[in-house]
């Protein structure tokens, strides 16, 4: 399976097992979303619960609250992230405040799936990783899978959380990883981070497409005698504090790698937790590896934004020299 | 009745004029005697509870509150015709709606003197909480009302938004989608005239508010709001057209909102005294007293009575919402979540530290 | 010409049928034989450059592309009727009307192969980039309507967008704003009967698109959008009402999208061949030829020899396009900000370092 | 002058002297915003210039987009920072980006102002301090003044600027300051802070409302014989590092304080920034103290969100004796 299967996997099993789920957004039925991660449901569930809805980011999102507070579980699709603002209001006035608004009444168990980040050669608008305004925002919950084994895990539990879950797909790795995944139902704790490769001289944090990249890198140093321990967040918000401790107790080194524009970003929180988990075992200031404060390139300058394994190798040594 | 106040003409659902003279038969509802008085006394009580109300705001004993008065026959017409089992998904300026549906006038104190729980209206069924962002409950009710024809539930659901709501593309999106999904609701436009300081006039260049229907496909009218009869007939037909499974309903209620936009507006700065009066001769209130009296269900003493009755409870009501429980800590973190995360439980501890270390 | 297909009663204007006979007189603009024989040609252009552009991009030499055939007699009537000091506000499926408005071919396909040069139109006055969010642009030519009212400038706007974006809450917005401050913008919905996947009828269940404009008391009007001249007309039309200070006009263009939605999309996913067929007989350009070949001004000869011309001229622009500047760092970082942050410089600093580290 | 007045004044200034600038928004015209920010403005320059518009963020903000690639200057006001959601595509879409994707063809000088912040006993949404969402966005700049002066000065600043500015009012404190301020046109760099206070032992950075908490808390300290530097961002992007590591190079000792939630917040990128810069002088974590990671309460829970001096004093106690 790759990580397309696996969510369409997910959500399969959840429409078949629990009829109060639906899965819709612009063309979402008929044709399975632009990248297929819905193929088929539509035609296995019907068009009451597999649908397309007319061009409306904040519709989609709205109704999917009301759904939600009439006891549904809606799993609705923003076509690319770079989309999703039209329905920021929606999320974050309403999806993300609900349940504290009516005092724990109503809930909105609500995925919102929606595919991000670059390396895929994209107009413009179709490749940024803006997770950090979702990671910002009281209520929400941020997720980010970086496998197919994941993928289907944390879409799972996704799905039957009663809170309101962005689920981030890292869109370059739809198909590029495939995995033997369990084809029966498992869930992934949201919240809980995972240690991709164990090291003991420097930590690396990161998450979605570039985890692939970090491993590369890890590859590249190890050749220098450098031992790096990678962890994957997988889940953006609530962060895996414990993980992050106990990786970076051990080596005194970290950085954090990701896609988006640097400043304000989920590396500088990772950073932030490490002074706060892991100040006096830190031997090297915590740095981050990320894209530039800019709109992502269109894919002719894309190559000067994406993060390579050699500029993360690169990155390593200066944090080893430290 | 959609047919014949077909919006594109730009006529207006009228069943009784100013001076409460029933001046369209055909649309009287069927309402016995005790309902109408009942409904008079409900707009009494809509209107006593808000002057009682904007007068504890004037006294600092709460914050900023809407006033209602003048839309009272929107919200008490709505409140008879909303089943137990329909939604009412609010703005912010319906009051005796909120009544009828079963949320209590102490939870609304609670709310506008700053506590949440006031806005859960816990014993009423089917109802959304306030919702400030304007014109965004309108989406929800789209989406209840999906729910409600995927589950095979008689439920219709009644969303409300003023003549300013109606600009937002929240608005568009909200009728757009339920038209296309032909799911049962009735969307409710108030207008009364002003979004704070913008008068209808800077708000849209339409003949009227109803005709934005038209732009969606579903049916559409426009109905007297200061007119109780009225607006009943129309929210009864519409509730009905609904409830057959024909998809959803804009209502415009054509009325005034006599106050200010809030307690902190001042309305002098953007209107004038002669429209203000032109408005008082359509008084909701007065309107449906002069079909009473006329009719002898009713009598000015009685009124006294009644007003003086409703003040005392309306007393006693607001002196218990303001012996309110403490508001503690715990709520500020409790219900963001139905799985917690450690680090709200983390800064929930903090603080607590922090908080023991003042005291000592 | 609007009051006679008011949108309320579904008409739509039409000039010629699919034969390519006149059949509405009255409406017939006025336009001499070598525009019209130009208007053609331009159409051949702009199909023989989109059909190329599309083979480009099966052989791996240029990204995503949105087709634009089926859509030309809108595109090429636009050009003629949006004068130099008027705005273009493109969506991203208007080929013809950019060229017309002064972009240049070259910058289409850079555009295409990944360069934010390619959306500049550095030579053509008055237009904005192709935008992807989809209706957003809308606002942008009620702004700039605004402008040129205030700034008292003899300007229209013509703003264009699909089917689908009619949905979204910005299309309300953008003629909302538009109608009350009665600004010179005309809105043009390509309705082009889907939105990828999305059929028409999935999208509203209005009348028609040319409707919506009743909800904001604009003008509006249905207009077959694949005939020349009713585009023409219509489009001129409007043009000359906004001149005058009338305010906004909306124009649905009936039309059909006869390729993919993009060429990562697979049509036959969702729609059939007969529908495809049954709109080839309305096809623009075979209309428009058949009006000119009856009319003794064009020979399918001649059309052989223009198209052969034509694809060589492209293969041209288009290597030239191939053999673009490479795209330097600076460039990444250059454009965001009038007056940039050191952040930024260093931040492209850094990243040189880590270049010079990588070479050596 | 208050920091209404500061503004109002700015506003008028440059309403004066430029044909092109432009103030409008939802009451803004003939009431003069709900807090009377541009009161009188309309009554001087007119209905074309300042103006009422319909209730739209998208579409206020959308047009403003045009209105400044047409060569004007709008300053728009959202009503209250909870009320720019719906703007939010156009902001991030298009006016942070229309001069990157026109190659600097076209430059959209628009000042975003919007009341923000806690502390005035107002309804759901009137409270938030979602600075860090904007400071995220390639392409905007964020100012936000704590004085009158300040105000008076950034906000020509921003109407000046080619660029887009988020510019944030703490209205909590609209009222609250008076100061002398010169009634002439001046202009106060963007991205620069300002050092408040000189101290030794602890630097304390913030910005808007809370700089006067901070400053009470600094009294505080000195009871205690702790110096304490307070550091006002007055832009949070581009943020002034200098300032920064100046200062934290002195003391070793850094605190930031920002009413948003703690989660990615201005806080973190703040330490991130001191780790970058002055890690080897650090002598304890850099900390935060921040509103929760929830939303702001309603009034009657205000007090529990609201930073307190003594809050700030606690954390500076724990900071000094780590
Ligand atoms: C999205 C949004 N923008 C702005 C506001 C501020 N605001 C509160 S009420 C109001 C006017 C509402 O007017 P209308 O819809 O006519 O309702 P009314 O107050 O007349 O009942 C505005 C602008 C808001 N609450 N939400
Ligand atoms: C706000 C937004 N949502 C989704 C998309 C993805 N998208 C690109 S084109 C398109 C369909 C547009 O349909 P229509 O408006 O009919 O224009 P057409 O493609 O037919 O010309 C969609 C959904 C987008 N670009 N912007
Ligand atoms: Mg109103
Ligand atoms: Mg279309």
């Amino acid at each position: 399976m790759n990580i397309v299967n696996a969510i369409n996997n997910a959500i399969d099993i959840k429409l078949n097992e629990d009829p109060n789920v639906l899965a819709f957004g612009e063309d979402v039925g008929k044709e399975g979303g632009v990248f297929r991660v819905t193929e088929g449901l539509q035609q296995k569930y019907g068009k009451q619960r597999v649908f397309d809805t007319p061009l409306g980011e904040s519709g989609i999102a709205g109704s999917a609250v009301g759904m939600a507070i009439a006891g549904l579980r809606p799993i609705i699709e923003m076509q690319f992230s770079g989309f999703v603002y039209p329905a920021f209001n929606q999320i974050v006035s309403h999806a993300a405040r609900m349940r504290n608004r009516t005092r724990s009444r109503y809930s909105t168990p609500i995925v919102i799936r929606m595919p991000y980040g670059g390396g895929i050669n994209a107009l413009e608008h179709h490749s940024e990783s803006m997770e950090a305004l979702f990671a910002h925002v009281p209520g929400l919950k941020v997720v980010i899978p970086s496998t197919p084994h994941d993928a289907k895990g944390l879409m799972i539990a996704a799905i039957e959380s009663d809170d309101t879950i962005v689920f981030m797909e890292p869109k370059r790795i739809y198909r590029a990883i495939k995995q033997e995944v369990p084809e029966d139902k498992f869930s992934i704790e949201i919240g809980k981070g995972k240690i991709v490769q164990e090291g003991t001289d420097l930590t690396i944090v990161t998450y979605g497409a570039l985890v692939r990249e970090v491993q590369k890198a890890a590859v590249m140093a190890k050749k220098q005698g450098i031992s790096v321990e990678i962890i994957d967040l997988r889940t953006i918000y609530p962060i895996d504090r414990d993980i992050i401790r106990d990786s970076v107790t051990k080596t005194g080194r970290v950085i954090t790698v990701t896609e988006s524009p640097r400043s304000f970003s989920v590396a500088s929180e990772v950073s932030q937790i490490v002074i706060e988990e892991a100040f006096l075992n830190l031997e090297a200031p915590p740095k981050r590896v990320t894209g530039f404060d800019t709109i992502v390139p269109l894919p002719k300058g894309e190559h000067h934004y994406i993060i390579s394994p050699e500029k993360i190798y690169y990155e390593i040594l200066d944090t080893i020299k430290y | 009745m959609f047919e014949k106040y077909n919006p594109i003409n730009d006529l207006m659902l009228q069943v009784i004029n100013n001076d409460g003279k029933v001046i369209n038969k055909e649309f009287f509802p069927k309402l016995d005697d005790i309902q109408i008085i009942k409904a008079y006394k409900d707009m009494l009580f809509e209107r006593t509870a808000d002057l009682m109300t904007v007068s504890y705001q004037r006294q600092g004993r709460i914050f900023t509150y809407p006033p209602n008065y003048g839309q009272e026959a929107i919200h008490i017409a709505s409140g008879m015709v909303i089943k137990n089992e329909d939604w009412l998904v609010p703005a912010f300026r319906e009051l005796g709606a909120y009544l009828a549906k079963g949320a209590t006038l102490k939870e609304i104190f609670l709310y506008f003197m700053g506590y949440e729980d006031g806005t859960v209206f816990k014993d009423a069924n089917h109802i959304l909480p306030i919702s400030v962002p304007i014109a965004s409950q309108l989406i929800h009710g789209t989406g209840l009302a999906y729910a409600a024809k995927y589950l095979n539930k008689k439920e219709v659901v009644f969303a409300y938004v003023g003549d300013g709501g109606t600009s937002e593309g929240d608005f568009h999106e909200a009728l757009n989608f339920a038209a296309v999904w032909k799911v049962p609701v009735v969307f409710v436009v108030q207008n009364n005239q002003y979004a704070i300081s913008t008068s209808k006039e800077d708000q849209t260049v339409s003949v009227n508010f109803a005709i934005k229907s038209v732009a969606y496909g579903m049916k559409g009218i426009k109905v007297d709001g200061n007119d109780l009869f009225a607006m009943y007939a129309a929210l009864n037909e519409a509730h009905d057209y609904c409830s057959k499974g024909n998809g959803p309903v804009l209502i415009e209620a054509l009325t005034y909102r006599k106050g200010a936009h809030t307690t902190s507006d001042d309305p002098t700065k953007y209107r004038d005294k002669a429209e203000e009066e032109k408005w008082e001769q359509k008084d909701p209130l007065k309107r449906l007293k002069s079909y009473l009296i006329d009719n002898k269900l009713f009598s000015e003493d009685q009124e006294k009575n009644i007003i003086d009755d409703y003040k005392k409870e309306i007393d006693r009501i607001f002196s218990e919402a303001e012996n309110y429980e403490p508001y503690s800590l715990n709520e500020v973190f409790k219900h963001h979540y139905a799985d917690m995360p450690q680090d709200l439980k983390n800064q929930q501890r903090e603080h607590e530290n922090f908080l023991k270390w003042k005291e000592s």
